[in-house]
C-alpha cells in the first residue's frame, strides 16, 4: 500500500467552506494539543479505526519517483499501539521526551477533498516540527506532508488515517519519539 | 597544552591493563585522535556488515552503503556476483552512485562519463582513444573494490583490509551463534523495506558495546516500557528472576546474550515465532543438536565487533495481542567524534506468511527504532556519555567506567560449562566479561602493527576468567 | 504572573469570520511592518497600555510542567520601554540591528478567542522566525508560541497584550535584537 | 527596476472573499506542484508574459534600506527562460536535481491587493523552503517573501509577475536548481 | 604547515613580555590549541562562579550549572550543605540530572538505575548485590564533587583542583571589593527569576576582559543607548568628565572600575537604590568606613579572574521615571573556539519592596540582557574579534592589539593611593592596566606546572606601574 | 594514529613527482592540514582578485571583500587611490567596516571608535590625548593594508606578501591573455549588478582547477544543458568535432582554454559580441594581431592561479533568440576543509547598449551562477570529490586521481608552435597538462621557504611536454 496520491481526482472542498474550516480547526487544535503536551486531548481526536503511517524515504533518481519505501516505515500505527505510546510518556521513565523537548508545529498549505466515502475529508497540509532538546541551542527542524482523512465521530471530527511524508531521508534525530 | 599527553601506544598499554580490574577510560567515547584512529585501523581492516543479499535480489540492483564514513556500492553485478565497490571514480575521484537504492547495468560518473561496469570495471570513457590513447590500460583503472567480500547465509561482509583473514576465521565461534540464529531456515532470511537509517550525537562504540549485551540496562533504562507490559515475562522490581541468560565470550571481540525457556516450558519458541513461521526452521541444515536449542531459545542479542549488531524477543505493540517475534539488525557507523549514524533493519526468515511478516516488521519498528518504544531511549544515555567523554574534568580526572560487574568475587553471574555453545558462557547474565571483551579486541585493532591476530574466547575473557577462578565462580 | 494558559475556557471565535479576519490580518500585517523595519508602523499598532513579554524558560522535567520561569523574562515591556527600544534602532549606533538583519516572520495556526472582556479577542498563533546576520550564512531560526490580546481603539485593533512563549532554553543567538 | 514596494497604496482584497481564495488556492497549489516534481503543471500556471525575478541582495546600512541590488538577480527568467530550466531537468543529466531534492514549500502570511490593472491581484506571502539533499541530514533552509501579480486567462489564474525577495546575502546553498 | 610554529610556552613569554609594552597578540580571541589549554589549565584549576544560595533554598534543590564546558549540579544535599557534583555516572558515564532546575532526594541514573543521594554518594544499584557482590566498595563509587567548594555572601564558587588555595586567597584585594558590594545588605542578596543563557559565536574572554573596567566603549559602542538618554549623567562628544571613576587592579588578575559621586553630591547612592532598598545595607557588617564608601558609590563593573562578571549602575529603560538601579552577574562560559555562552542573572538585595524588586529586574533585563539596550550591542564587536582573530593574515603579521591606555607618559589616569580600596588604583579611568592584568593572570594560569602562586596587585601592574612612575605619573 | 604520516615536505615531494605521472593524490581536495598550510602559504602570498574598480567609482565607494578567509575593504580612497586594507581595528581587532557596499569618508570601529580614513590612516579615537598622551604615534595606527595592490584594466589585484613580485612578472604570460579579453575595449570593462556569492561544501580548488581547463566535463556533467541546445555548435555524442580549441600553459602556474573559429568562418566574433558591442573593441591598444585573434575567438575559460578564472562563451538562454555572449569571472574562495564560497561577477565592455547589456546579464545568469542552467550541475561532483577525499579508504589506497590525459604517446592532444599566444600550447583541448600546472604551482607555494619563484610556461609543462616529444605528438 502506498501514500495516497496527490488527491487530484477527488472532488476540492472549496477554501473557506464550513468544511475547510473545520479541517483546519482540527488540524491547528492538534497541533496545539501535542505542543501542549496535553496527549490525552490528542488521543480523543483519534478515530478507533486510525491508520497512521509514515513511510521511510530514500533518495531514488528522478524517474524513480519520491523514494517512498513500499514497505518499510517509520510509523504504523493503529490506536491500540498509539495509545501504547501514550501511556508510555505518562510514566516518569520515557527518557527520550522527558524533560520534553520544546516543540511547535507550522501547519501550513491546506488542501481539502471530498473523500470516496460521503462525508470523509482529506486534507492535505504541510507541517514544519521545530524540536529543541535539553540545553542544545541547535533546533531540530523536520518538514512533512501530511495526507489525513478526517471522519465525522459524535460530533466532531475524528483523524481516520494519516500518511506522514516526511522530507527526510538519512534522518537528522537522534529519535522519533514525538508525534506528527 | 596537548589534550592527549599519553602516546597513543601507551596510552593502549594501559586501557588494556585497566580492563583486567574492569575499567574503560571515559575518554575513548568521544576523542578525535581516537576517532581517526578507529577509522583508519578499525574500519579499514576488520569485517563489517554491509547489507542483506535480499536487498539486491536482481542482477544489477544496488544500494548504497558506508564502511565507517566512506562511501560503497553494496551490487549485484551482472555476472551475479556480490561486490563492494568503493564509490569514488578513478578520474577524479566523484561518486559515480547517485542514488540509496536502483538497478544498474553500468555506473557512469557525473562529472566527466566514465563508465564502470556494474562489476566495477572499466567500461569507456568519453573519447577514450583521442583522451588516452593506448596509454591508459583499461583493465586497471576499474572501481576499487573491497579486497574481501563473503556473505554468510545472505548477509554480506566486507573487509578493506588485503591481510584479512577469512570471514569464518574473522567471525570464531561467533559463526557457531549467527548459524544458530540464521542458518537453520528452509529459504533463508530477508530484509523488509529498507532500512532506517538516524544520526545520534555519540559515540558508534555506545551502541556496540550496549548491545554485546547490557542487559543490564534493560530494567531501568527501558523502565518506561516494562512498566506498560511491552516486555512479555519481565517484572518489575529488584529482582533477578527476569536475567535467566547466558552471556557469550565467543573471540575475537563478538559476544551474545541468549536467552532460553526453562526445558519445562511447553512448546517450541524459536524467538517467538509463531508455528505458521517456526515451521521455515529445519535440522536438515545444521542438525538436532542445534536445532533444538533453536526451539528452545527466546531471545538473542550480540556484536559482531566492531559494529554490527542483532536483537530478537518476542515483544508487544499491542495491548490486544500476545508479544510477537522481532527479528532487527544495526550497523552502528561513526560520522564524527560523538556522532553515529544508526541503521536499522528488520528481517524475519523467507516464506513468512505475509500477515506475520507485517506484524514482527510492525512489531519490530514499533519498539526497536529511532520511533520504537524502546530504542528511542537508549540514545538518550550514549549521547551524555560522549557529553562527559568530552569534559575537560573527565580528562584531569582520568575517569574509569565500571565494567567490574561478575569480575571477581561474589556476584551471581558464573562461568558454566553446561552450555550448549562454543565460547566462555556465564549465567546469568548479570555481568560486564561481553563489555570487556569487545574493548580489548578494539585495544588490539588500535594497535600499530599487521593484521590483529585471532583473540580466542579464553584471551578475550582473560580478566574476568582467572577472576572468576579465584573467586567462587 | 504566568502566561495565559490554552484559552479552552473562552469562547472559540470561529475562523473564518469577520473577527478572525480582523485578527489574522492584524498580525499578518504586524510582521509585514516588523519585517519591512518599518517600526513606527509597528508602534502605532500598539496600545497604549501594552503588556509584552517573552518568559525565560528552562527545561524540566514532564511533570513540572513547560519550563517558564515565574520571574525571569527576556522581555517584560510596556510602550515606554518599547518606544525606546525603537528611538534606539533609529539612531546611527544601534550596531546589533544595523546593518538590520533579514527577518521573516511566518505566522501560523491562529486560534481566536473573546476575551473575558468583551469586544476584546485573544489570538494564539504561532511564530517562526527566520533571521540572517551580515555575511553569515546560517540561518537563525527561532519558534514561539504567541497568546496575544487585541482590542479595539480608534477604529482599529491594537496589541494590548503579548505573551511570547518561546521554545528556546540556551538561546542559540548572540541578541535578541529583534520583535516577537 | 526594483521590487514593487510594499502596496499600501493599493486596495486591499478583503482576507476570506472569494478573490483572497483564489490568490490562495494558487500558491498552494502552485507549492503543490513544485513539491511533487509536477513540473509541466507548474508550467502550465505560468502566464504567457511572466517576468520572474529575484535580486541579489547585499548587507546595507539601515539607512540604505533593504539591500536589494539595483541590476543584479539570482533570477530573471521570461516564459522562455522558465521552460528551458523544466526540459532541463526533464533529461536524464540534470544532476543539480537528478536525484530530486526533497523540498516542502511554506506558504504564509498573505495579503492581497488589487493591482492598478483591474482584475489583477497582487498578493504578498512569506515562503519558507525546505530542502533537503541526497543523504546529508542538515537542511537547507531558505527565505523570502514574494510579490506576485497573478492574472486571469482562460479561466484560472496565472502568475503574470514574481518577485522573491529571498532573505540571503551569501546563499547558503551550492546551487539554486529549485524554483521559488 | 604548523599553523602555531610557536610552541605554547614561548609564546607565554613572548605575550608576558609583550604586556609590558601594552601588546596582546590578536590570535589569544581565536585559537582551538589555546581553547584546549583554557580548558585544561585554567577551568579544572581557577576558582569559578557557580550560582547562588538564593537559587536553591531548600534542600534538594538543585540547579545544572557548567565549568568551562563540563555540566556540574550545584545542589543544596540534605544535610544543608552545598555541593557541585560533576554529572557524569561513576557507572559509565552517563549524566544523571536530566532537568535544569529542581529537587530531588536522589539523582539517578537513566541508563542502569545507579543510584546517588543528593549528597553525591552512591546509594544503590539494581541488583547490586547480585551484580557486584561484596567486592565493590559504595564509598568509592559516589558522585565526584569539585574538590573545593566555597561560599561568599550566598554566591557559590568551586574549584577543580586539590592544589587550590582558600577562595579567600584567590580573590585576594578582590574580597575587600566583593564584600564592599554584597557584604552589607542585611540579609544579604537573591538572584531575580532564572539565569538568562545566550550563544555568542566569541571568545569568552572578550566578555571577561571587557568586564574589567572597558569604560572607554561605552561612549561610543553604546553611543545609541546614551544618545536617547538611557544612562544618565553620561554626556556625548569628546568630554572626560564622564569618566570620574577608580581602576582597580585587585591582584591574581581581577579588577574593578568603581564609580563614586563627589562628596558634594547629596545624599546616599548605594548603587542608585533608593531609600526603601538602600536602608538594606548596614554598617554593622563591615564598620563604618566601608557602608561611606558604599554610600557614595554610583556605579561598580568588574571581574573575577578568569570568567565572573558583575555590573551596577543606576540605568533607564523608561522615559517617564528616572533612573533604577540595576545590579547584574555574569558568566562567560567558553563553549569553542569562537564560541561562549553567556549566562546572566539579575540580582537585589533581599528584602527589597515587591514593586522595586520588579522595578529593578525589568531595568536589568531592559538594558543589560541578550535583549538589553546595552548589552545587544556588545557581542558585535566580539564576535569581529573572534573573526579576526582568526585570520591567516592576521598571524602572517603577527598582529598585536594596543593595551597602551595609560601605560606611559601623558595620558590623563594616574596612579592614586587616596583610593579607599585595597589594590592599584588609577584615576580617571581612562587607562588598560586592568585589561593588562587580567591576561598577565592569564599568561601565569596557562604555563605548565604547579597551581599559579598568587599574583599582588603591583606585580599585577607591574608594567603599568613602573611606566607610571617613569612618567609623570 | 597520525591521518597524515608523510610529513608535508615528503608529502610535496612526492606530489611534485607523481605529477610526472599524471597523478594528483586525492586527499588535498579534503584535508584541514592542508587548508591551514593554504591560508598560510598560499593565500597570503599569492596575487588575489579583489574586484573590479567600476564596483567602486567614486571617492568613498567601497565594498567588503575576502582573502582567503580573511575580511578586507576594498575602497578608492579618497586621494583617488585603490586600496585593499584589513578590516581589523588596530585598537583591539573589531571589525570597522559593517555593510558590504558604500561609500564612507571615515571607517569607524563600532567598539570603542577608533576612526580611520578611507586611504586606512589613522584619524582619530575618543578622548584621545587623554587616553594616550603623546606616546601613541599616529602614523602607525592606520588601518593594516594589503602591501600590494595593482590594477589591470580595472581589475584589482593585492598580494599580503611584501615579498611578491609585481603583477606583471606574478602573472607571466597569462597577461597576454588577459590583455587579449579586456585589453582591448575602448573604455574597459565594467560589472553589471552585484556578485552573487554562495558556499559550496567541496574543496576551492576542485572549482580553480576546474577552470584552468577542464573541457572534458562539458560533454558529460552539461549534457542536460547542451541536450536542450543552450551551447550552440556543440554536438551531442562521442565527436571531436566539437573540441576545437587550446590549450595553454601560461607560466607561474596560469592556464587557459581558448577557442577560436577556424579562418573561413564569416564575420568578426568576439567571443560572440554582436556589432554594437564588438565596436567597442579597437586595435588602438595592443595592435592589429590581437584584434585579429579577439576578432577569431569565440570562447575562452581560465584561471589565475589560484583562484581568480574566468569564462566566456556564447550561450542560450532562450530558445528564440540566437546565442548572446556571457563573460563571467570567479573566485573560489576557501572557507574550510571541504567548504568554499563561490563569488561570480559578470562583466560587460563599458558603453554596451542597455539592452544588450541586460541580455549578456540575463543569458550569463541563467548559464553560469549559483542557478545557472550550466554551473548548478558542477557543484555535483566538486561536493562528491571532497567527500570521496575525506574517506579512510581513500588514504589507505593512497588514492591517485587521474590527470593522464594527453600526457603520454597516441592521445590526440599536440604540442603546436603555431598558436597566436605565449606559453606552451597545445590543440586540441583533450590534455590535462593545464591542469597539471596548476597543481605544480601548487606545490611550489605550499614548500617551506621564500616566495616561490617564477615558473616559465615550458618548467610548468615539463612532465607533458617531455612525454609529448618522446610521443608522437
Ligand atoms: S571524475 Fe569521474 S569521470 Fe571524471
Ligand atoms: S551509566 Fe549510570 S547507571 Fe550505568
Ligand atoms: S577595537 Fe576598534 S576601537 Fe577598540
Ligand atoms: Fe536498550
Ligand atoms: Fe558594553
Ligand atoms: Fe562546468
Amino acid at each position: 500500500m502506498s501514500a495516497p496520491a496527490d488527491s487530484h481526482l477527488l472532488t476540492r472542498v472549496p477554501s473557506g467552506s464550513a468544511d475547510y474550516w473545520r479541517c483546519v480547526d482540527f488540524l491547528v487544535d492538534e497541533a496545539a494539543a501535542l505542543d501542549d503536551n496535553r496527549m490525552d486531548d490528542w488521543l480523543a481526536m483519534l478515530h478507533p479505526e486510525i491508520d497512521y503511517r509514515a513511510p521511510i524515504r530514500i533518495t531514488r533518481e528522478r524517474a524513480a519517483g519520491a523514494g517512498f519505501s513500499e514497505e518499510g516505515y517509520h510509523f504504523f500505527e493503529d490506536l491500540d499501539s498509539l495509545s501504547i505510546r501514550i501511556d508510555r510518556l505518562a510514566t516518569d521513565y520515557a527518557w527520550a521526551e522527558d524533560p520534553p523537548s520544546r516543540t511547535r508545529r507550522f501547519v501550513t498549505n491546506f488542501r481539502v477533498f471530498e473523500c470516496e466515502r460521503a462525508g470523509d475529508l482529506r486534507v492535505h497540509s504541510n507541517l514544519l516540527l521545530y524540536r529543541e532538546r535539553l540545553d542544545d541551542p541547535r533546533p531540530l527542524v523536520m518538514s512533512a506532508e501530511r495526507r489525513d482523512d478526517l471522519r465525522d465521530l459524535d460530533g466532531g471530527l475524528r483523524l481516520l488515517r494519516r500518511w506522514v511524508l516526511l522530507d527526510h531521508g538519512l534522518l537528522n534525530t537522534a529519535n522519533l519519539a514525538v508525534f506528527f | 597544552m596537548q589534550p592527549h599527553p599519553t602516546p597513543m601506544a601507551q596510552f593502549l598499554d594501559e586501557f588494556d591493563a585497566s580492563l583486567l580490574e574492569g575499567s574503560v577510560p571515559l575518554r575513548v567515547f568521544n576523542d578525535p585522535e581516537i576517532l581517526d584512529g578507529e577509522l583508519e585501523r578499525i574500519f579499514t581492516r576488520a569485517w563489517v556488515f554491509i547489507g542483506h543479499e535480499s536487498e539486491i535480489p536482481a542482477r544489477g540492483d544496488y544500494v548504497q552503503r558506508r564502511i565507517g564514513r566512506d562511501p560503497f556500492v553494496l551490487v549485484r553485478s551482472d555476472d551475479g556476483e556480490v561486490r563492494v565497490l568503493f564509490d569514488a571514480c578513478r578520474h577524479r575521484g566523484a561518486m559515480v552512485c547517485r542514488a540509496e537504492r536502483g538497478n544498474a547495468a553500468l555506473f557512469r560518473c557525473p562529472y566527466h562519463g566514465w563508465t564502470y561496469k556494474n562489476t566495477g570495471e572499466f567500461a569507456g570513457a568519453p573519447f577514450f582513444r583521442a583522451a588516452y590513447g593506448s596509454e591508459l590500460d583499461k583493465s586497471e583503472w576499474g572501481l576499487y573494490a573491497a579486497p574481501h567480500t563473503e556473505i554468510l547465509h545472505g548477509f554480506v561482509f566486507a573487509s578493506l583490509d588485503p591481510d584479512a583473514p577469512t570471514l569464518e576465521e574473522y567471525l570464531g565461534d561467533m559463526k557457531w551463534y549467527l548459524d544458530l540464529l540464521w542458518g537453520q531456515c528452509k529459504d533463508g532470511w530477508e530484509v523488509i523495506g529498507d532500512p532506517q537509517r538516524f544520526v545520534v550525537e555519540a559515540d558508534w562504540k555506545s551502541g556496540a558495546d550496549n548491545f554485546c549485551g547490557d542487559d543490564y540496562h534493560t530494567f531501568y533504562l527501558h523502565r518506561s516500557t516494562i512498566e506498560i507490559g511491552v516486555m512479555d515475562g519481565v517484572k518489575r522490581g529488584d529482582s533477578t528472576e527476569n536475567l535467566q541468560g547466558y552471556h557469550v565470550q565467543a573471540g575475537n571481540g563478538h559476544a551474545i546474550s541468549h536467552f532460553l525457556v526453562p526445558p519445562e516450558v511447553p512448546g517450541p519458541r524459536f524467538w517467538g515465532y509463531p508455528p505458521e513461521v517456526a515451521e521455515r526452521f529445519t535440522p536438515d541444515k545444521l542438525g538436532q543438536e542445534r536445532y533444538e536449542l533453536a526451539k528452545h531459545s527466546i531471545g538473542s542479542v550480540g556484536t559482531v565487533f566492531p559494529n554490527f549488531s542483532f536483537l530478537a524477543f518476542p515483544l508487544r505493540h499491542s495491548r490486544k495481542e500476545g508479544p510477537v517475534s522481532t527479528m532487527v539488525i544495526r550497523c552502528f557507523q561513526p560520522r564524527g567524534p560523538a556522532e553515529m549514524e544508526i541503521w536499522a533493519w528488520v528481517i524475519c526468515p523467507k516464506g513468512t506468511p505475509e500477515e506475520y511478516r507485517r506484524k514482527t516488521y510492525r512489531t519490530s519498528m514499533g519498539t526497536f527504532s529511532a520511533g520504537g518504544t524502546f530504542e528511542q531511549d537508549d540514545s538518550e544515555p550514549w549521547i551524555a556519555q560522549a557529553r562527559t567523554a568530552g569534559t575537560a574534568y573527565g580528562r584531569k580526572l582520568g575517569m574509569e567506567l565500571n565494567y567490574k560487574m561478575g569480575l571477581k568475587g561474589a556476584a551471581s553471574a558464573t562461568r558454566v560449562d553446561d552450555f550448549a555453545g562454543p565460547g566462555v558462557a556465564f549465567y546469568p547474565v548479570l555481568e560486564d566479561g561481553v563489555h570487556r571483551g569487545f574493548h580489548r579486541r578494539w585495544v588490539q585493532f588500535m594497535r600499530e602493527g599487521g593484521y590483529p591476530s585471532a583473540m580466542t574466547p579464553e584471551q578475550q575473557n582473560a580478566s574476568a576468567g582467572e577472576a572468576r577462578s579465584n573467586g567462587d565462580g
